[in-house]
């Protein structure tokens, strides 16, 4: 099983979403994060300080999945996740060994 | 002395300075009229604005979760009490109460001596102008001026109740009890000495309200939180869990508007400004609500400080408004070092009734107990300290017998609610909040959409 | 009528009294000039604080990301439109209409009359001082008294398109748009009634404003609107996507500020309290308005409840204002009752037109088409139900000319803008939030400074 | 000219008018000793409500974790510097001071003049009440009614040094700071010029406090910042770091309160309402003071746009009440236009001095130096532009021997504070906010809690 | 080492970390976070418009341990976190090879 | 590849968040989370009611890495979030098989 992370601009998370749902995700978690890449903030002024934006909102959705999944989430999110413009973001893969669902006990695939 | 004749005493002081010394310098009766009028309306508007701040204040002590439904509950029942105290309220408590112990069952209206004054001015009948303003300089104001007067109290009433039930009752038994709050409750036990009543001519007294408006609104709201129990969660293993205020700024808006309100509140009170006299009245009212406001807030400032090593500001924002209310029923007498005594006093009673409560498991999310019961009974009985036309057995009288009334008819009412259609939400509304059980506001709105922002 | 012989009237029939009969009550000229000024000053300040209820509902009802631009929008636009309203705007309103299409493009000075009763009264010439006062106890009021009360309504006209047009809006394109509205727009309209212009000779009746200051705001922002476009992502495969209100207690507490702030709109809206009369009347329009208010929370408490299964409270806090809205037109004639009625059916109507503006696509951020304009119509259509001396016909006259001259007018300048310096913020904005990209605000400081906190 | 002299002339004209013209339309005296009354307590309650404007624009200036602590600094120094002005500063501001530099120490009293009108009307004695009266209408006021608007002023005062100092200062020490500039700084400076003392002899012009009030809060502030150290982390190798508002629609709300707050602070230092003139006086009073805040806005907007290509809302937030602090020293003498642009000055100095005293490493959480200290001391030196009463010379003498004074000491109180019982908190007390440090309030309260919620 | 995810209801988190403390856990991390899944979100009307409550708030919990404890942490979690309800949440387990604690400079079990 | 988890004290992201573009890092992620360990919350009374404050702010950064950079990045994480006092927080390391970047598409190191 892998934990796959994707780090997305948040105006993108409903799509995203939707697009894992009908690639048959039936769970996922979602948490604000602010993103440091390339994509740099502005440099604003605050009572005539200047100061660099330096961390961007983005939203962090992680999903478990199966081994056999990985590649059609993966696929699916960078599809729907995707703007072309920079600041996009990241989805990374994780190993994961074991997973229960605390409702009822199961675990491995069962759990997901 | 009722609160009609009170007025009815003002205006006649200036009256009689009018007519016996014609040369003198006293202030003309329209000029009077007016100058009452506006009071009522100036005076009326800050206690209006009252509603605002106990909305404010509850929803910055109650969690994130239930901040809409009290606001909700907030303007409904500020609307809702208006109303029907122009429908049953208003008549019930001064209509021809006459020494008893309430008034009739009629809708409210301004009365002839009005319309017949305006049927004169309309006909340019200088005879008839003077002999119908003759009537209506009587009373001496305004007759819808004094509704509206009137009117705000029981809503502040109301609002006392809303802040001890929050965050666990239901929408519309809380607005079916503020019903009779307000056309029942309320207005019987006003009549009795505002209207008055039998305990207007024992002698009780109180001026702006201690017992009237607050304690009786401390009583309908201790009932209701014992009927209805305490939040889930809040006392676990018999200690008491605290759930934290979740926005204090909003507390201390609130707070201030309210302080700003009692000016309102006690300075309107006085219910009339034709005079010097009135002036004067008004004027050490405003210097005596303030005095005893600030003392609530000092000695709860030191106390808790002294006691938890660190001061504790929902109970000193507690203590500002236990001050106001503990001078509530005689602003006039003291002078400004009393009042800020006798406002001190109410600030000791919030630090040790706030935990008092809690561990009778009495569960007060705003500490409205406290506050506007407690520091009301206190500044019922301080009365005679400072003003020597009132006797401790007849404030104890008033007290007993209106805090008896509204418990009794406030249990039935409560316990009528709770046995038909329930007073109580879910344990899964109030686990989710009573914004998304009552009202169907996302908890939890697309992150799209609050991600970011600077507020 | 115009509303300053409205004026004239109420200060007349004092006068009339005064001098008719020298030994009656009457309030002197003086001290009516006092009355009369005092009532501008401070139902002019209840008015003034509207602003700050028109930016905090605003505020709590736009995304996180927007709060601080429509917080500037708020207070730059009550600050430009009063300096417009000075330099052209009153005068083109009040300046000579007679009966006409306009007044005078001028700047509005206080006018000679004050002048020399200054200057009278500093030569201690008593022939001067009385002559002088006789001039200026003519109008009754002191000029500038009289101004400011009538700015603040111009800056309320303001506020209404602000509401409508957030979240997307340039801000320096939309202060241009204030320029045209309080300078021109307003004021020719407001000199058909107000100004004594035809309407006035018409017939034509509202009397604070339902048409000329709300149906106008509300007109201005209905073209803003459809031509500015929708926000981003409100409308999407025909379904509409609610965009929630961020801060609920602040959308409430701007709702009771505005409800504060109407006892001063319809109230002063009187311009006379130097008699009895005038007293009275002003006590009937503050209870007139509460019911009108009080009528709206309840109807759309129940109405959402029947038809949603749950109450909205953002639609129940658009009911207050359409209440509000819809009494006032006519506060001084119907009953409580009535009130309470008229207010409610304005509730109704919001409860109608929200929805169906979004079926329309006109995406309305806080309500403002339906509460000021559709209400607006519904108030000025309703004051024959109740006051005998207007007609259904000259109201809807007055509905139509006003509205057409609105919608012709803001059609004009938002085009104009649009296809000169544009209207409308880009797209990566609007995503970002206007409190970034107009204002340079990080959405997102940095979190060790905002990381914890008790608000 | 004394502020309380200025009330008598007002009175005087009056009655001179009255004496001399008997048949004339005056105030009769008890109608203007009810106005004069009424003046003070309804301008008065404006400017109570300053301290509500103070507590939300600096709750929402501060960082989150430390918005709690500002909100109990603001109740708790109004409630103390009320008391402290009753106990001493009154007296020692307004009695006896004739031409010198103070006045006495001792407790405020209403004087023995109400107590013996009251017994005459108690005892019904016409002649002797027409006597008390004559007395007591000498002064034209009720006394407490003076002392309620005189001590909100001192309020305001030490308020100005709450903003500056916040999310570093302990409590304790601060409100025995503000004990000192209530009870003794303020009020000797103040009888100067209010009190009749030299400044007022000299003909320094200084009419609702751009220098008394503003300035004195600013210098008390500039010493407190210099003296406290800036914020952990404001300034770092050599750069600025910018610490955002938390909340801007609180900034923006709180200044709101204050700008409303404002027509009472300059309107009612008019001192008097009993005559036409004096209705005009404060009428053109509302309106300048209205438009110089204007100026402000407009003028910051604009200055923010061309210099930093956004408009910065914080600062055009305090150039509004730069704009109101420029035109408080003068309100009564520019027209509409004169105002605006003095207080647009006071928004370009807005614009200068915030980052100027930044880069002097000065550390203003709110913006108070520049915009009470400095634009108080421009609202000063501006009034003999428009007020051919003033001088330059004597504006900058009274500027100086103020500023001199406050400076030293509060220099004074501020190191006696700092080396006995410390003025500023711990390295691990800021890092982690004053509300807990201060005030025990979990920024982190059980998620449980606060996880959801519409607020 | 393992670095145990758990993603559970929010009002059931000081009931798990008691839990946690009681097993012998001496720290974790918890963040704030919104789960999709198989509980539904009700269907709310805003305005007038119908929307879908999608993403529920849940409490995700952290907690770096030794392969020793895995198992104890697992089950301690389940049996807290636990009503039986649906939307009750996962536990993941994922791959951890090295930890430090950044005070001391400690590494590896030493640093839990 | 590795994704690196450091939990610190918020006071200290700016510098850590420095530290690691000197040491050559163009992208990391940043949350609020609260963080229960050996450092206490203090014992504080609210309404006279005492309470523990159990759970402490602290800011969790996660950066993905080459297997190269991890020694690196740990390191520079431990100096630059140092204090020495208790609290400081923890680095944990988790085992990463994929990485994509949703722009262009990369994977792998290419896409860090
Ligand atoms: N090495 C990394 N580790 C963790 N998060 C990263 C890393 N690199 C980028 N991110 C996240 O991805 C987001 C987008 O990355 P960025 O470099 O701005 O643009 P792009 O995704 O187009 O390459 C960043 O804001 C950050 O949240
Ligand atoms: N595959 C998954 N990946 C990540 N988080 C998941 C996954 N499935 C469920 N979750 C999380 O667990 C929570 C509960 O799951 P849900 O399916 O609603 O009920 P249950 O836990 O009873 O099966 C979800 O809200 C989500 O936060
Ligand atoms: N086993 C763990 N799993 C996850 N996070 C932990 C663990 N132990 C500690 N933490 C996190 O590290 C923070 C600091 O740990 P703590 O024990 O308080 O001090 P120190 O880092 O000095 O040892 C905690 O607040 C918590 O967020």
């Amino acid at each position: 099983m892998k934990m796959i992370k994707a780090i997305i601009k948040p105006f993108k998370l409903d799509e995203v979403r939707e697009a894992l749902t009908s690639a048959g995700i039936e769970g996922l978690t979602v948490s604000e994060v602010r993103g440091f890449g390339r994509q740099k903030g502005q440099t604003e002024i605050y009572r005539g300080a200047e100061y660099q934006v330096s961390l961007l909102p983005k939203v962090e959705i992680e999903v478990a999945v199966s081994d056999a999944m990985v590649e059609t989430v993966i696929e699916t999110i960078q599809k729907s996740a995707h703007t072309g413009s920079i600041g996009d973001g990241k989805i990374f893969v994780l190993d994961m060994g074991q997973s229960v669902r605390i409702r009822t006990g199961e675990t491995g695939e069962m759990a997901l | 002395m009722t609160r009609k004749t009170l007025l009815t005493t003002g205006a006649l002081s200036t009256l009689l300075v009018a007519v016996a010394a014609p040369a003198s310098a006293a202030v003309d009766p329209e000029t009077t009229f007016v100058f009452n009028t506006l009071l009522f309306l100036v005076m009326g508007f800050l206690v209006m604005f009252m509603a605002a701040g106990f909305a404010m204040l509850e929803s910055g002590m109650v969690r994130r979760k239930n901040t809409a439904a009290i606001c909700l509950k907030n303007i409904a029942l500020y609307s809702i009490a208006g109303l029907a105290f122009y429908l049953v309220g208003y008549n019930l408590m001064y209509d021809g109460v006459n020494g008893g112990f309430l008034g009739s069952f009629s809708m409210w209206n301004p009365g002839a001596g009005e319309a017949a004054y305006a049927a004169a001015i309309e006909a340019k009948d200088q005879a008839k102008i003077a002999e119908t303003f003759g009537k209506i300089s009587e009373t001496g104001y305004a007759a819808a001026s004094d509704w509206f007067f009137q009117m705000v109290f029981v809503a502040t009433t109301a609002s006392i109740v809303s802040g001890t039930v929050a965050e666990r009752i239901k929408v519309w038994p809380f607005m079916i009890f503020v019903v009779f709050l307000a056309a029942i409750i309320y207005p019987i036990q006003g009549s009795w000495q505002w209207g008055g009543g039998w305990l207007a001519e024992l002698g009780f007294s109180d001026f702006a309200g201690s017992t009237l408006v607050h304690s009786t609104g401390g009583w309908a709201a201790l009932t209701g939180a014992i009927i209805l129990g305490a939040r889930r969660g809040k006392y676990k293993d018999g200690r008491v869990i605290p759930i934290q205020a979740n926005n204090i700024p909003m507390v201390t808006l609130g707070t201030f508007i309210l302080w700003l309100g009692w000016f309102g509140f006690n300075g309107g009170s006085q219910l009339a400004l034709g005079s010097a006299s009135d002036a004067i009245a008004i004027s050490t009212i405003f210097v005596n609500t303030n005095a005893a406001a600030a003392g609530g807030v000092v000695v709860v400032m030191a106390l808790t400080q002294l006691l938890f090593k660190k001061i504790d500001l929902t109970m000193v924002l507690n203590g500002a408004l236990a001050g106001l209310v503990s001078i509530t029923a005689g602003p006039d007498s003291p002078t400004i070092w009393q009042s800020a005594l006798i406002g001190g006093v109410g600030g000791v009673l919030v630090v040790v009734f706030v935990p008092l409560l809690d561990r009778l498991k009495i569960d007060d999310v705003v500490g409205a107990i406290s506050v506007h019961l407690v520091a009301g009974i206190w500044g019922t009985l301080a009365v005679p300290l400072t003003n020597s036309g009132a006797s401790f057995v007849n404030q104890a009288i008033g007290i007993v017998a209106i805090g008896g009334f509204v418990v009794v008819c406030s249990t039935i009412v409560w316990l009528a609610l709770k046995y038909t259609i329930g007073i109580r939400v879910s344990e899964e509304a109030e686990e989710a909040g009573l914004d998304q059980s009552e009202l169907g506001l996302d908890p939890n709105p697309p992150m799209g959409q609050v991600a970011s922002g600077t507020a």
